[in-house]
């Protein structure tokens, strides 16, 4: 590995910090036993399992038992939607947006195989979705609404709180995946007319192979696997013991340092795009303002984003791109091409995201070497050249 | 990812530019995931003198191109026409089978570079 | 907890060994690289991964790409289970047993919800099952078949090659859940027809939360969740690394061990069943030869099997009981009940499971305790004095 | 799980065994987790002046028989009438919740030896 790292790429995974390690530790080969086990060894873990609900649920302004564990977002989004279409029997109506996750999106397709009808909403220039075309989507069969709370690629923030209260005022439920948000801004659960929200530990500092669905108390749905009775048989299978407690220190850790690390990120953050679009021809990607506090994510016209990439990744700085060559799947990101970007420029994006441990002297770093690189492959281009 | 020679062509791309006198030139693109290659050549005694390229893509596209110029410099045309791109995936130690198909402009661009300068010199 | 422990419950979890926890905490907050990224913080971790999917395969006798890692061995049967049934469109027949655990029980219960037909085979006294029995249940609707390889509470092993032959014979799919059988007994993939195999991570050392399903290669099935497209989109989601690392690490130590801890697991079961054997009034469950190393399940008749792991515990020796009382459930465990046990003596079952750390001192510290302690409980029962 | 009340009452559980000279015999059982109790009571003065229980069952269903017999030790039959499983539980400072309907033994059983005694003698 380089000998510098700039890491940029928070929004993929982030580190799990020292203290969450440690609290996951004893769990390993101290506190073994299986929380479902009656004797001693066994009843110490469920204890602490225990605790780990609460302080989750603290963390979002949620009862304990409004918290079931999963493996990650992927599976808190396929468990509230393919749950909530399977208590539906026969079909029903989902009213999604086009800019989702592929753990929402592809479960939407699915659903639909299935005989389900779903709407993917468009999105404005910037990924917002307009809560007046969530209403004017309602029929009389939809049964369950899902929007992100942010984007993982451009980072806008969706206008959560009313699309839920029409959903409320509607009888239907909502979901949101709050995978790129949980940790990075405030949650508050009751407050809210969410009934379901999907969280991953690996996105604030926890480990990776855990999260959480939460379900408000009285909804109820189908689980989908079965076996023991572990998460009151929603999610059965031993549970992940240190990666539960992890999960609940790491939210713990993250949501108390939400206001003090909020403004640093964003102050980084804008300082970051103020400088890539001193580069010619930089667009920003995303909504200016309304946008996660460490997303930055800007496309260079003539060039392609991998590229560029790959460029960073020698200098040591990590980010990600909505490439199509960097995703493996010939397209470019569907989260882009939704916000109307023609393909050619959603080709040169690049998403840097910024997390607990970036600090001026690596947006100063990036800002040195990205104008050297994409000049350098805009010379190779020859769509740069006939421009 | 990619290996170490890979890399070599991405950051030191050889024979990168227009040649303001090519005898042909030859583009390609691949619809799909946007990338974009021209291709210079010089021909003398029926055999490439001079090659450059310009190529628009990811880091594949790009190692495949500079490897391709290496491959054909003062190859005859017979010869050049030949060089397939698994030819040039092949010289450079292989690429990640996700990215096979990024290699795949490279030959393209240069046999339509040849017949370009065929075309252009009557030898159709 | 008690000062001296005697962990006899190594059926429900085990401790995770020093040199498996040292392999994974790299992977936290070193190498925490999404291995899905581009950059080389992500490619570095998308080797390690690699490397622990052909340690795992190795282990096993498989190919790295029969490999596919979940959260355990409850996912791991939803999946093949649910994959193949997914493939059916419509219906299909099923043919498992009475006695398999309940992430495949309840999985064909569902599945009959949703018109597929299942047939639930019978065991023995033994709690074995008669390959004859299997043939007979083949109709022309069989897709899959699924067979645990042994069974987590009376230890009895299942004549499994036998079964998978006649499966290949007839062109049906074979699932054995080998969860209890992985790390303790040999496993050859590719000398036998099996086409699934799931196992769980915690069961032989490994870290909880983490598992693996073998699937043959050619074999084809329906994912359940959507989302990314990690373990060949069969299993989506940001792969739970440091589990990963660890499962490859547990299982590799766990097979070498084999040879050497099967014998002695063999050994100080049979001096505890023999020993318990002792007592007045106590029947083995299950075979009392073809059974896990480590299982020892005995019935104390006039008491139940609640009250004996609390007097156990007490004692500081963690077994585990299937009696109703334990389980929460109100009905004695399903696999007592199908080898033909009288409720009454159901309900005085315990399972001791041994596993590595347990030694002569332990079995002798239990046979010790054990015979006051049901002296003691049968002292209070009114069915003792009545019999 | 259990709190020290309940292990305390399971370890040492008080009133243990048969009264031969009962002067009224209960007997309840739960047919579904397979729980049985036998209470014996000596009644003097339309009090309870002895106690005892035979219990198969679990630890809370033992726990519970104890708890019982301390309870109703003195008291009149017609105020050991009005003690439920509810108080039962409540004395041994709580059960867990999965754990209640093994508990359940403990009163039925009183009120079922507090009749066999009233019929026995004339009462009912
Ligand atoms: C035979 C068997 N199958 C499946 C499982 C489920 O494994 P897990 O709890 O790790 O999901 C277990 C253990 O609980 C088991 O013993
Ligand atoms: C918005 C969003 N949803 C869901 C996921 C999936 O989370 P995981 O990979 O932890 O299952 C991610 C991250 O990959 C995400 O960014």
């Amino acid at each position: 590995m380089q000998s510098r790292l700039v890491y940029m790429d928070h929004g993929a995974t982030t580190p799990v910090r020292k203290e969450v390690v440690d609290s996951m530790l004893p769990f390993f080969h101290d506190q073994y036993g299986n929380p479902s086990s009656l004797h001693a060894p066994g009843r110490k873990v469920r204890q602490a399992l225990d605790e780990a609900r609460e302080t989750t649920a603290r963390a979002l302004g949620a009862d304990p038992e409004e918290i079931y564990f999963t493996s990650g977002g992927t599976e808190s989004n396929n468990i509230a939607l393919r749950g909530a279409a399977k208590k539906q029997k026969g079909g029903g109506h989902i009213i999604t947006s086009s800019i989702e996750h592929h753990a929402v999106l592809d479960v939407c397709r699915d659903l639909e195989n299935e005989g389900f009808k779903v709407t993917y909403l468009p999105v404005d220039h910037y990924g917002c979705i307009e809560p007046e075309m969530v209403k004017e989507a309602i029929n009389k069969d939809t049964f369950i609404i899902s929007i992100m709370a942010a984007n993982n690629e451009i980072g806008t923030l969706q206008p959560i709180s009313e699309i839920a209260l029409l959903a409320r005022e509607h009888g239907i439920l909502f979901h949101t995946d709050a995978v790129q948000v949980v940790g990075q801004l405030p949650v508050d659960l009751h407050s809210s007319n969410i009934d379901f929200l999907s969280l991953s530990a690996h996105k604030f500092n926890g480990p990776k192979g855990i999260g959480a669905l939460f379900m408000r108390k009285g909804v109820e749905i189908n689980s989908l696997y079965r076996g023991g009775s572990q998460e009151r048989k929603l999610r059965p299978g031993t549970e992940n013991v240190p990666g539960i407690i992890g999960l609940g220190r790491a939210l713990e850790l993250a949501v108390s340092d939400i206001p003090h690390k909020k403004k640093r990120l964003e102050s980084l953050r804008d300082s970051l795009i103020a400088g890539l679009l001193q580069i010619d021809d930089v667009v920003l990607n995303g909504h200016p303002r309304q946008r996660l506090p460490g997303n930055i994510n800007v496309s260079f016209k003539y060039i392609e984003g991998e590229s560029v990439l790959l460029g960073l990744d020698m200098e040591g700085i990590a980010a990600s791109s909505g490439s199509a060559c960097s995703s493996g799947s010939l397209e470019p990101s569907h989260v882009l091409s939704a916000t109307g970007l023609d393909h050619s420029i959603a080709h040169g994006s690049v998403r840097f995201s910024l997390g607990w441990g970036n600090c001026k002297e690596d947006v100063d770093f990036v800002l040195q070497k990205a104008p050297l690189i994409v000049e350098r492959l805009r010379n190779i281009s020859p769509t740069y050249h006939s421009r | 990812m990619y290996n170490e020679k890979v890399i070599d062509h991405f950051n030191h791309p050889r024979n990168v530019g227009e040649l303001s006198d090519a005898d042909g030139i030859g583009e390609t693109g691949s619809f799909k995931c946007g990338d974009t290659m021209k291709l210079y050549i010089k021909v003398k005694d029926d055999r490439i003198e001079d090659v450059s390229f310009q190529t628009y893509g990811c880091g594949a596209a790009i190692a495949s191109s500079s490897m391709l110029t290496e491959m054909v410099k003062g190859k005859k045309l017979d010869e050049a026409m030949q060089i397939t791109n698994q030819d040039v995936a092949d010289q450079l130690g292989g690429l990640p089978p996700l990215k096979l198909h990024c290699s795949n402009l490279a030959a393209d661009a240069l046999h339509n570079a040849i017949e370009d300068y065929r075309r252009k010199h009557d030898q159709v």
